[in-house]
C-alpha cells in the first residue's frame, strides 16, 4: 500500500459539514491548557536531567518532584507510591510481569474475561515461565461474578487482575469487594486494578482500596500520550521489566520527561478540579445519546449497563444488521468519529472479546458502535449526532438489503 | 479497544462503497447464492439474470453484510461481470477483482475471494437447479477462491460454539 | 527531601550572568522548528488512532507513514525495518532480550566494555535465563579489541553488541570491521549496534552496515524523548518484550503518538539536511574547548581518542586534582551545565564505568568532566567557558589545597 | 551517563560550598589527620590547633578533595567544634553534621561520617603523638563513625585493585 493512495484516500473520503470526535478510546488530541503547560518544557525549562547536580537538573528535579505529587494525589497516593511508565500497557505489563518476580512459587493468575488485552496479553506471554491464566466471567452487564472469583482462589493464586471500569462497554466493576473477597483469603495474592478508563470517572482512592497495583492513564484525561502511571503499595519492591540506567523514576527506566509530565499533571489539574462537573456534563451527553439512538433507531441494543452502574463517558450500541466496519467509515463520512468493536477491524478478524464474553452473538459484536464523552463534547455534536446517525444506519441497512441474520 | 489494523483502502474501494454499482435484490434473477456468515461479519449475495441461450449474463447485482471492501468487492466483481457468458465469468479470479480496487490490504483479501466464491456458487446453482446441461468447463472440484468462502463459513460455525454462550 | 528546599536551594544557588548548557548527554530542549512541528499534532491533527478506520484515523495513517519513512531513510533502512520505541534504553532492551527468543540455545553475549548500562544490565538481568555476558575489552582511547572479540567467538556466541560511538568519551567504533569477524565466523550471530550518541554524527547506512539491529534516539538530535527507533534486519521476527493490543507498531505495544513522531521527523529533518554543517560547526567548537581547556588549565587530561577518531560532539576531559560533583556544581554556578563521571554522581558511589575501562584510575574518573555540543552552541558559550572554567578549576583545587592524591 | 541519583542539597550545603568556613591548611596546627581516599573520590584532612592545658580547641580547619557535601560537611563539623575541649569535641556525631546541614541526601551520609572519622583520627593521634597521657573518656575500640572511614578506604582499595590496568 503507497502512502500516496492514503492520500487520494482521503481526498475521496472528503470532509462532511461538521466533525464530532467520540473516538476517544483509540486516540485524543490535548487540551489547549495542557499544551500550554507542556509547551515551557519543551522550549526552555525543566530539560535537565533530575539526576544530575546543576541549576537546571535541580529545576527539573523540583519541577517533576511537585508536579508527580499533584499526580499521585489524584489517586491519594503518595508521590513515592507512583510510578510514572510509558503507557497504561506498560504499567499492566509491569504489575503482571512484576508480580511473577515476586512471588515464584504462585503460578495462577486470575483476571476478569474483560480486561485490556495489555492484560490478558501480558498474562498468557508467560505460558512458557509456567504461569496459567484463568479468566472469570461476567454478567450480560459485564459484572464480574465474585462467586466464581472466590471459588478460584488458592494457595497457588499469584494475582487478581480487576480493571475498574471496562474500556469498552462502560460497566463499573465492584472493585472493592472483590479485593476484599481475596485479602479475605489470603493477604499474600496480589490485587491489580487497571483505572485507565476509570481515572478521573469514578473516584479512586486507591490507598483506601488496599490494592497493590493500579493503572492510571494521561490520554485518558486529555494528557498527553506516552505518559501513565503505575501505583504500587506502599512495602512492595517490585522490578522492572527492562533495564537501564538508574535515574530519578526506577520502574521504567529513563521515562522522565518534564514537558509530558508537565502535561499529564495539567490535565489531571483540569479533570479533577472540575471532577463533578465533568461528569455531569459527560453523563447528560451520554444518555441523551443512547437513549436518543435507540429512540430514533430500530433494533439498537445497548452494550454494558446502564445507569450509575456505567461510566458517564460511555456510549456502546449495537446496531442489528450492520456490520461495524462499514458503520464506522459511513458514519465518519458524516463526520462523526467512533469505533467498533467488529471482527472486521481486528487483525485477527474475531469480534471483540468483551462483547463476546458478555454474551453478545458475534452477530450483534460485529454491529457495535462505541462513543466516548469528555469535557470536550458538546450537546450540539450530541443532536447531529442524533440527527445524521439514522440515515448511516439507513444507508447501511439499505445494503444489506435482504440478508438475513 | 481491540487487535486492530490499520486498514488504508485504496480510493475504488471507498468510491464503490460510496456509490455501489449493481446494489440490491434482483426480483427477476435467475439465480442467487450467499456466501460467508453472519458469525464472520462477512455475508454476500450475488444475483444473476442468465439468458439461456448464450449461457451468458444478462445482469447482476449484490446485497452485502460487510465490511466496505465487502461491498466494494462485491459491487467491483458485478461490474467484471458485465455481460460476460458464464464460462468467461467463471473465470474472474479474486485477484482480478482485488486489483480493480487498488489491492485490498493483505488482512481483507478474502472480501474480494468471498464475492467471486458467491458467483462460482451461482453459476453451480445455475447449471444444477436452472439448466441441468453441465458444461465441460465446470470443473468437479471446487476451485480455491470456493473454498476460501467455505473456509470462512467453517471458521463462523467454530466462533459460534466458542463465543455463543 | 522536602520539594521546598529544593526551591531555597535554587535560591541560595542564583543564576550566572549567562548559560551555557553543554549537558546534551543527560537532558535537551528540542529546537523551535520541532517544537512548531509537534504543536498541531497535539491539538488538532494526527489525534486518531492510525489504526481505526475512519477519515481521522486514516489522516493519522497518513501521516505515520510519510514521516516513518523519513526517518527509516536517515540510517537508509525501510519503513518496515524500523520500530518505534518508546527510548533507547527500550530499542536496546528489545535486541537483547529479543535476540535470546529467536534462538534459545545460545547463551553467551558480548559486549564491549564502554557499552551503556541499558545494554550491559539488559543482559545481566538474563543471568536467570542462563544467558552469560562477556565484555570485550578496550583500548586507553575506548577503541573495542577485535583480536579478542574474534577469539571470544564461538557456536554458543547468541549476540555481539557494540555501540557505534562512546556516548561519554566520543570514541567512534570499527563497527564495520566487528561486524565483518563476526559474520565471517558465524552468520547466525546477531550483532547490534546501539547507535544513540553516533545518530546524526557519523554516517550510518545499516543497510550497508548489514546490522542485525540498530538503536537510534529522537532527542540526541534535538528531537523529543520518549521517542526512538530499533532497526531490525529483513527476515528477523522480533517479538515485543511486553504485550498489548497490536497496533500499528508492534515491537511497543501503543507507542505511535504522532506530535511526538513528528518532532522526532522534524529533528532529524534539520540534523541530515544540515549533517556536514552542523558536524563541522560542532567539531570546530569541540577541538577549541578541548584543547583551550587543556592550554589554559593545568593537569587537564582528553578522554578518549582525538581529531576523527573523536566523535565530533564530544569533549571529555579529567581535571586531575578536582572532585567532578563539586566541579558540576561550581560551573553550574557560573552557568556551565555539564555531567561527571564522578562516583559522588552515582548511585552505587562507583566511577563511570567508561573510564575505568579505558584504564583511568579512580581518581583521573573523579575529575573528569563531559560536556557536548549541539547546533544549538556558540562559539561565545564555548569563549565564556574558556574564560570561565580555569576560575572554577582554581577554586576547586584551593578546597583540595595540599591533600596529596 | 552512568547510574545517577538525584541530590537535592538542601540550601546549607550550597552556602557552606560557595563560602566554606574555616578552610585551608593550618601551618600552626597541632596535630592533623586523613580520612577517605582519593580513588573513592572523597579526602578530608582536619587540622587542630590545641590548648594543651586545657585539652581544647583553639582553632580548626579543613581542606577537602570530594564533592559538596563533603566539604560543607568538613566546614560544617569545624564550626561544630569551635573551641569544644576535645571531650566535647569526640562526642559530636555524623548526625549532629547532617542535621546542621538540612539533612543530607541518604547516599551522602557517608560524607558527615568521613568529617567525623577524620576529626576522632586526629583526636586520637594528639593523645598518642603529643599529649600521651590518654584521657578515660577516649575509647579503646574504635567508634561506628571512624569505622565508616575505614570502611570506605577499604572500599578504595578494593576498587584500586578491580579498576587500575
Ligand atoms: C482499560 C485500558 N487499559 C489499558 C489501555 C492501554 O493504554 P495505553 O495506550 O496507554 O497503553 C487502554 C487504552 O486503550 C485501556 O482502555
Ligand atoms: C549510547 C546511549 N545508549 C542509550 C541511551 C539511553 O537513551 P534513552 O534515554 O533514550 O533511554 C543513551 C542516553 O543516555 C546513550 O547515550
Amino acid at each position: 500500500m503507497e502512502m500516496k493512495s492514503v492520500k487520494e484516500l482521503l481526498e475521496v473520503h472528503g470532509k462532511a459539514e461538521k466533525d464530532c470526535y467520540f473516538d476517544w478510546e483509540n486516540g485524543s488530541i490535548v487540551d489547549v491548557e495542557v499544551f500550554n503547560a507542556m509547551k515551557p518544557f519543551f522550549l526552555e525549562k525543566g530539560y535537565g536531567n533530575p539526576a544530575i547536580t546543576h541549576r537546571i537538573g535541580w529545576e527539573s528535579y523540583e519541577f517533576y518532584g511537585i508536579e508527580k505529587e499533584k499526580i499521585a494525589n489524584s489517586i491519594n497516593a503518595d508521590s513515592v507510591n507512583l510510578a510514572l511508565t510509558f503507557s497504561s500497557t506498560e504499567s499492566n505489563n509491569i504489575a503482571v510481569i512484576g508480580t511473577t518476580r515476586l512471588d515464584k512459587k504462585r503460578k495462577k493468575i486470575l483476571v476478569s474475561s474483560v480486561e485490556h488485552l495489555s492484560v490478558i496479553h501480558a498474562v498468557k506471554a508467560l505460558y512458557d515461565q509456567g504461569i496459567k491464566i484463568e479468566t472469570i466471567p461476567v454478567s450480560h452487564n459485564g459484572v464480574v461474578n465474585l462467586d466464581i472469583l472466590q471459588e478460584k482462589l488458592d494457595e497457588n493464586t499469584l494475582m487478581v487482575s480487576l480493571q475498574s471500569i471496562n474500556h469498552e462497554i462502560g460497566t463499573i466493576q465492584p472493585v472493592k469487594e472483590a479485593i476484599e473477597i481475596v485479602k479475605d483469603k489470603d493477604e499474600d495474592i496480589y490485587f491489580h486494578t487497571d483505572a485507565s478508563a476509570a481515572y478521573g470517572r469514578i473516584p479512586l482512592d486507591f490507598l483506601d482500596l488496599n490494592v497493590d497495583f493500579g493503572t492510571i492513564s494521561s490520554q485518558k484525561i486529555l494528557g498527553p500520550k506516552s505518559i501513565a502511571g503505575l501505583y504500587v503499595k506502599d512495602g512492595i519492591k517490585l522490578k522492572s521489566i527492562y533495564e537501564g540506567q538508574l535515574s530519578v523514576e526506577i520502574l521504567s527506566p529513563d521515562v522522565e520527561y518534564m514537558p509530558l509530565l508537565a502535561g499529564f499533571a495539567k490535565a489531571v489539574e483540569i479533570q479533577f478540579n472540575k471532577f463533578k462537573e465533568i461528569n455531569e456534563h459527560t453523563l447528560k451527553l451520554r444518555d441523551k445519546l443512547m437513549y436518543g439512538l435507540q429512540t430514533t433507531i430500530p433494533r439498537v441494543e445497548i452494550n454494558g449497563p446502564e445507569g450509575h452502574h456505567r461510566a458517564p463517558d460511555n456510549v456502546n450500541v449495537s446496531f442489528l444488521g450492520c456490520e461495524g466496519e462499514a458503520l464506522t467509515l459511513e458514519s465518519s463520512m458524516s463526520g462523526i468519529f467512533a469505533s467498533s468493536g467488529s471482527a472486521c477491524t481486528s487483525r485477527i478478524l474475531m469480534p471483540s472479546h468483551i462483547l463476546t464474553a458478555i454474551g453478545r452473538k458475534p452477530e450483534e459484536a460485529h454491529g457495535s458502535f462505541l462513543m466516548k464523552l469528555t469535557r470536550l463534547n458538546t450537546e450540539e455534536e450530541v443532536n447531529y449526532t442524533l440527527e445524521t446517525l439514522p440515515k448511516v444506519i439507513n444507508r447501511i441497512r439499505s445494503i444489506t438489503g435482504g440478508i438475513e441474520l | 479497544m481491540s487487535s486492530r489494523i490499520p486498514l488504508p483502502y485504496a480510493p475504488r474501494v471507498l468510491e464503490l462503497f460510496r456509490n455501489p454499482q449493481n446494489l440490491g435484490h434482483m426480483k427477476d434473477a435467475t439465480v442467487s447464492a450467499t456466501a460467508g456468515s453472519p458469525a464472520c461479519g462477512d455475508i454476500i449475495i450475488i444475483y444473476l439474470k442468465i439468458n439461456d441461450e448464450t449461457e451468458s449474463v444478462i445482469k447482476s447485482s449484490f446485497e452485502s453484510y460487510g465490511c466496505a471492501s465487502n461491498i466494494a468487492s462485491a459491487s467491483q466483481l458485478t461490474i467484471l461481470i458485465g455481460k460476460l457468458t458464464l464460462k468467461e465469468a467463471w473465470e474472474i479470479t479474486w485477484k482480478q477483482v482485488s486489483d480493480k480496487l487498488g489491492k485490498l490490504p493483505k488482512i481483507k483479501t478474502h472480501c474480494g475471494s468471498l464475492a467471486v466464491g458467491g458467483l462460482r456458487r451461482a453459476i453451480r446453482k445455475y447449471y444444477s437447479e436452472v439448466n441441468k446441461k453441465k458444461p465441460d468447463w465446470l470443473p468437479e472440484e471446487i476451485t480455491k477462491d470456493e473454498k476460501h468462502a467455505l473456509e470462512e463459513e467453517a471458521l463462523a460455525e467454530k466462533m459460534k460454539k466458542k463465543y455463543v454462550l
